[in-house]
């Protein structure tokens, strides 16, 4: 069956309570960079589509500790803002100009891997994500967005409202890795957010993307880093733990044993960024 | 024709179509629409090798859209010819599939939709009851005893006049290998590559009031297409009027009359026009590629690094069906020896059929492989003989008037010329020897 | 973690047209009633230029200004037969046909040009600019649109022309391979420069730089536009692009241009080439075809260039990074 | 099925259109408006031959629902030559032949009408960054990084009314 009923709230609260009344089911549709080539091709034909661009969710505030961006920002403009460098970086990693300009940070949290490394800097940065439906609000870390392949922890009914990104004290680097320097999917894509005193790490963050189920974080080598200085020998080691705790997969860009190999190679250049 | 001063030939003149191109206003296939038309889209195979149990239409007819279907029984004559027009055969490909399927994304029955939106759902409702059958994908591998067979005629090559490959016998090769004082070996293999053309392959069938069919293709070959396609639809030649001539990169991917027939069967069979555009995922994965080619070179070459005897044998990965690969490998054979004087040289070029999609003509035809598998063989020639890899091809270099192994005179030669302007636009310095070589007595414009 | 420069070098020949079942390509041309000439093709542009080659090369042959030639093409009912565009032939074959068409137009418009100046057709020339003129005394001379008039109103006579080229068809003999299966040969040169990253197994080419011999430059910008695209066509075959990844298996295929992995404009080498002229014995002005070699020299000079940076020979194509870090490891397994 | 009236400006003209929803600004040039301009390579997002200017930023237009463009300004390339006479960009790309088969060219000349508008004095770098959305297979994408700098030398000696 095609598309029956395309829905375009004007603001999240009508949003919220089209999802929970006849609008229930429906396919949200915002950028439209994952959905629509889907649709495009006959692999999905959804009924109902609720499209999001009116809602009012496009906006970056800056709430002291916090950025807070609305989940139909696009990509382009987390490119253009200068507030936290790394989503900066993080968000050119993705597409190409034209893609970056639709694609929004609530999207990027549903491509399919070896999509996400947008979402994979704001593992890093310790982001929250905040839902909302007809029931109110809620929040979470977005650590714990992602339960497994393509599943996320998101209830019925509830849409991305917003991520609040603390702005990182320490330094922070992130470096994509694929086959093309540009507008091509990732072989492995690492985002690191370290915390110092006295040239030893007092917070290490690391998430890698392309190389498991979803976006995830390197907890063993973060703890590895702990209290350490980033020398030659302890990158060396972290790349290893790195490796060890991720699990890569085959596609038709690189095979595992490929994107095992280059996670500690592109973990050494991302905190060597950070060294110096 | 004197040698008068050229007024035009020789100069940069702008492209013809390039303010069509520049302002959009270029038609190509796919701008085109009619009322009325109607959208094809394939059902495919989903496996490598299967036998076809049942197709089932049943929900697909219930589609909002549907108009109907077509399989093999509606094809007049179910068997391309495109190597039989030009003296090979036997065609041995289905316009769409009978009992069996041999590659992931043959063509098994065709849907007809008022929208592209509803081709598409309709083909994906087709229901298809397949039992797979042991497929084989390496080329040694399907030519060993016991490997699952493709064809027909019980084997899984193309048959050159009687021999199992194409053959080229040129000299003594084992007297060639006695004399050498070195015996240079080694392997090469080439990929599936995908033409990739910006517009992907299409065209439209459109009956006309007296009868006939303009099909307007983004074909390479007009007058190919037509023939290939009377034959197949079992019409005189004048029902059909092929019309393009602008074609959005064609690389060789678009020569293998594929889907002009069925588009002309669907508009005979509905007196409708019918549009039939690859999608990318089918250009990509359905549509013929490059074949792969695997070469074996066995080189005797002497101390002062003349190569004096060669012998090659390739193995073209020519997927599920013929297409052009059969003749590829005819004209990869008249190449494979290289732009070398070689006394002894011994090469059997084999086309063998694997489960995959088959592969056909690409830009370079079969000496693009041969190119690759000979200029690293040369490489390797220089190091064993510790000769500079310059200097190793101005002495084996053909030169106008020698005889090529498949009996040719060389003529119009000048590998020794490019090399040394080569040698000077990288600022290479070559020996005065070599620089003073010349390939015949071809003079400059 | 080091970044290892190479250089490796290529020559290749390429054969113009094929002949399996023969090779031929017809053109007819005719002039308006005002002067324009008409060619009509049933040939394909690929976007390599047919197009723009063949009305050059007819208003050569005709003596009038280029933009007084129309192509009209590919219309089965209107065009006459054309084997199709590939085998770099549409120039070589077309072209000569089109010379043979013009030839018999271009005595038919002298003749009548003659009987309006009252003077023999061979003391007559064009002069390019549209005006058949006297030999020697140029101001005596007949604009090609009064020569069409007078030609359809006064003479009724037709100026047009019929070509054919053909490379006949040739068997091949089943025992020794004899056989003759193109016209002429084309031939090329590459040097690649490369830097191999031995950490991620990435190439990098800096340049590919090339010398090709092609008969005759029919236009020189589209002959530089075919080396180029074929430059990086041949990049894209020797590091990038498979529908096979993990050949001959047939899973993890691509299924568009995300997955299916080309070079883009930051992958771009420096791209240089001249071109050298050697009038083929058969050609069109000495033509030798050119686009189907392109990609040819440049896939193994990379190849090679690769050897010489790293040592290894690889001899699979696409040399993946992957491939690179596998020839690299085993190295260093045989060395210790 | 409630299907509203879509409302935006086309190269400058207003247009209402009524379409199925989801039905994409490329599908709604080509086969609803007839401008065919804007070309149909893969429907994926990855070739930008549909890449059309929405309020001046490039996009491509196979991913966007016309629910997206309501009130919205569209340009495509039968808007950029409006009286007739070629822009500069289409100038360049004619005289420096970045053009062969002519299906990726629509959307070349788009994605670098928008960089001109954004950037008037583009280093190569930014040239690559803004093509790199854009798939060509015949010309090996130099000749188009030179006609886009060919075109903003061409915009900045005419913006200087030289």
């Amino acid at each position: 069956m095609s598309i029956q009923e395309y829905f375009r709230p004007q603001s999240i609260e009508e949003a919220t309570r089209l999802l929970a009344d006849q609008a229930q089911g429906s396919l949200i549709l915002a950028g439209g960079t994952l959905a629509m080539p889907l649709i495009n091709d006959g692999i999905s034909m959804p009924e109902m589509v609720l499209g999001l661009k009116d809602s009012g969710l496009n906006y970056i505030k800056d709430q002291d500790k916090y950025l807070v961006i609305g989940a139909t920002a696009t990509l382009s403009q987390m490119a253009s803002q200068t507030k936290i460098s790394m989503l900066s970086e993080a968000a050119l990693a993705v597409g190409g100009w034209a893609i970056r300009n639709m694609a929004t940070v609530g999207g990027n949290f549903f491509a399919p891997p070896p999509g996400g490394d947008f979402t994979a800097a704001l593992l890093a940065l310790d982001a929250e994500i905040t839902f909302v439906s007809s029931q109110g609000e809620r929040t979470i870390a977005v650590k714990d967005f992602f339960t497994g392949f393509l599943t996320n922890s998101m209830a019925p009914g509830e849409i991305i409202k917003e991520v609040r990104v603390p702005f990182p004290e320490g330094k922070t680097a992130f470096t994509k890795y694929g086959r093309r320097h540009a507008n091509t999917p990732s072989i492995v894509a690492i985002a690191a957010n370290l915390g110092y005193q006295s040239e030893k790490v007092s917070k290490a963050r690391i998430a890698l993307n392309a190389v498991g189920p979803y976006p995830l974080r390197a907890v063993m080598t973060e703890d590895y880093l702990l209290g350490k200085s980033l020398t030659e020998q302890v990158i060396q080691e972290a790349g290893e733990i790195a490796a060890g705790e991720c699990s890569p997969f085959t596609d038709a860009i690189a095979s595992e044993w490929y994107r095992r190999k280059m996670v500690p190679v592109i973990l050494g250049r991302t905190l060597e960024q950070i060294g110096d | 024709m004197s040698e008068r001063t050229l007024n035009v030939v020789g100069k940069s003149v702008p492209r013809r179509d390039g303010m069509g191109h520049v302002t959009g206003k270029t038609v190509f296939v796919n701008d085109i629409r009619f009322p009325d038309m109607l959208y094809l889209k394939m059902v495919r195979s989903s496996v490598p090798h299967a036998k076809i149990l049942n197709v089932d239409f049943s929900a697909a007819e219930k589609v909002p859209g549907y108009v109907r279907a077509l399989t093999h029984e509606d094809v007049p004559k179910n068997i391309y010819t495109i190597l039989t027009l030009i003296g090979v055969g036997p065609d041995e490909e289905y316009v769409l599939a009978e009992d069996k399927v041999r590659y992931i994304g043959e063509p098994i029955a065709a849907v007809l939709a008022e929208t592209e939106e509803a081709a598409m759902e309709a083909a994906a409702q087709v229901r298809l009851e397949l039992e797979e059958l042991p497929a084989v994908f390496d080329v040694e591998e399907a030519l060993k005893p016991g490997a699952p067979i493709l064809k027909e005629w019980g084997t899984n090559y193309f048959v050159y006049e009687g021999h199992h490959c194409r053959r080229v016998r040129f000299g003594d090769v084992e007297q060639g290998f006695n004399e050498a004082d070195f015996i240079v070996e080694d392997r090469y293999q080439t990929s599936p590559i995908e033409h990739a053309p910006s517009e992907t392959t299409g065209c439209i069938a459109k009956p006309e009031a007296d009868g006939r069919i303009t099909i307007f293709s983004n074909t390479q070959a007009l007058f190919f297409t037509l023939d290939n396609a009377a034959i197949i639809l079992q019409v005189p030649f004048q029902k059909l009027h092929l019309v393009g001539g602008t074609v959005g990169g064609g690389f060789g991917g678009k020569v293998d009359v594929i889907v002009e027939p069925i588009s002309a069967l669907a508009a005979m069979k509905t007196n409708r026009p019918v549009k039939y555009v690859f999608s990318r995922q089918e250009e990509m994965q359905a549509s013929s590629s490059r074949g792969a080619w695997r070469m074996y070179f066995k080189d005797g070459v002497t101390k002062d690094g003349r190569i004096v005897a060669r012998k090659i044998t390739t193995y073209a990965d020519a997927g599920a069906y013929n297409r052009h690969t059969p003749y590829a490998v005819t004209k990869h054979a008249a190449n494979i020896a290289g732009p070398y004087r070689i006394p002894n040289v011994w090469i059997d070029a084999h086309c063998v059929y694997t489960n995959k999609q088959p592969g056909s003509a690409m830009r370079g035809f079969g000496v693009t492989p041969a190119s690759f598998a000979l200029e690293m063989q040369m490489d390797k020639i220089a190091k064993v003989v510790g000769m500079d890899p310059w200097e190793i091809r101005f002495l084996n270099a053909y030169r106008d008037g020698d005889m090529k192994p498949h009996q040719k005179v060389v003529e119009d030669a000048t590998l020794i010329e490019v090399m040394q302007a080569a040698a000077q636009l990288v600022g290479h310095d070559l020996p005065e020897n070599l620089m003073q070589m010349k390939s015949g007595n071809g003079k400059e414009a | 973690m080091a970044k290892l420069k190479g250089v490796g070098m290529a020559a290749v020949n390429y054969p113009t047209g094929m002949n399996l079942g023969g090779d031929p390509s017809q053109a007819l041309i005719h002039s308006t009633t005002t002067g324009n000439f008409v060619i009509s093709l049933s040939s394909t542009d690929l976007g390599q230029g047919l197009k723009t080659v063949i009305a050059q090369i007819g208003a050569e042959v005709l003596g009038v200004p280029f933009d007084n030639v129309l192509i009209d093409t590919a219309d089965t009912d209107t065009g006459p037969h054309c084997m199709g565009t590939f085998a770099s032939r549409a120039t070589h074959r077309v072209g000569n046909a089109v010379i043979q068409a013009a030839e018999e137009a271009r005595k038919i418009m002298l003749e009548v040009a003659a009987d309006e100046l009252e003077i023999s057709p061979d003391d007559l020339e064009t002069d390019g600019q549209g005006n058949i003129r006297v030999k020697g005394s140029p101001e005596k001379s007949i604009n090609i649109v009064d020569l069409a008039l007078a030609a359809h109103f006064k003479y009724g006579r037709t100026i047009s022309g019929r070509g054919m080229y053909m490379k006949p068809k040739s068997d091949v003999d089943p025992e020794t391979g004899k056989m003759d299966p193109d016209s002429t040969e084309a031939h090329a040169c590459t040097v690649a420069e490369v830097e191999v990253d031995t950490e991620t197994g990435e190439v990098t080419v800096f340049s590919l730089k090339s010398a090709y011999e092609i008969g005759r430059q029919v236009n020189p910008a589209l002959v530089e536009g075919q080396i180029r695209g074929g430059s990086v066509m041949g990049m894209a075959h020797v590091l990038y692009e498979t529908t096979h990844p993990y050949y001959p298996e047939v899973d993890h295929l691509p299924t568009g241009f995300s997955d299916y992995v080309l070079p883009g404009p930051w992958e771009l080498p420096e791209v240089e080439s001249v071109v050298l002229e050697y009038p083929s014995v058969n050609g069109p002005y000495g033509v030798k075809g050119l686009g189907e070699m392109t990609a040819n020299s440049p896939i193994p000079a990379i190849a090679n260039a690769i050897t010489d940076a790293i040592g290894v020979r690889i001899t699979e194509i696409p040399i993946t990074p992957e491939k690179i870090l596998r020839a690299l490891e085993e190295k260093e397994n045989v060395s210790n | 099925m409630s299907v509203r009236i879509v409302n935006f400006t086309l190269n400058g003209r207003n247009i209402d259109v009524m379409v199925k929803p989801l039905t994409t600004l490329q599908k709604l040039l080509r086969e609803h408006l007839n401008y065919t301009a804007t070309k149909t390579g893969c429907k994926q997002g990855s070739c930008g031959s549909c890449t059309v200017l929405v309020n001046g930023e490039p996009m491509v237009s196979c991913l966007l629902p016309v629910e997206d463009i309501v009130g919205k300004n569209v340009l495509t390339l039968e808007g950029l030559s409006d009286n007739g006479d070629l822009h500069p960009i289409q100038e360049s790309f004619f005289e420096l032949f970045a053009v062969q088969c002519g299906y990726c060219t629509p959307g070349m000349i788009m994605v670098s009408k928008a960089l001109l508008d954004h950037n008037p004095d583009p280093n190569r770098d930014e040239i690559l960054d803004a093509l790199t959305g854009n798939y060509c297979r015949c010309t090996g994408y130099e000749p188009i990084i030179r006609a886009v700098e060919e075109s903003a030398r061409r915009l900045n000696l005419a913006g200087e009314g030289v």
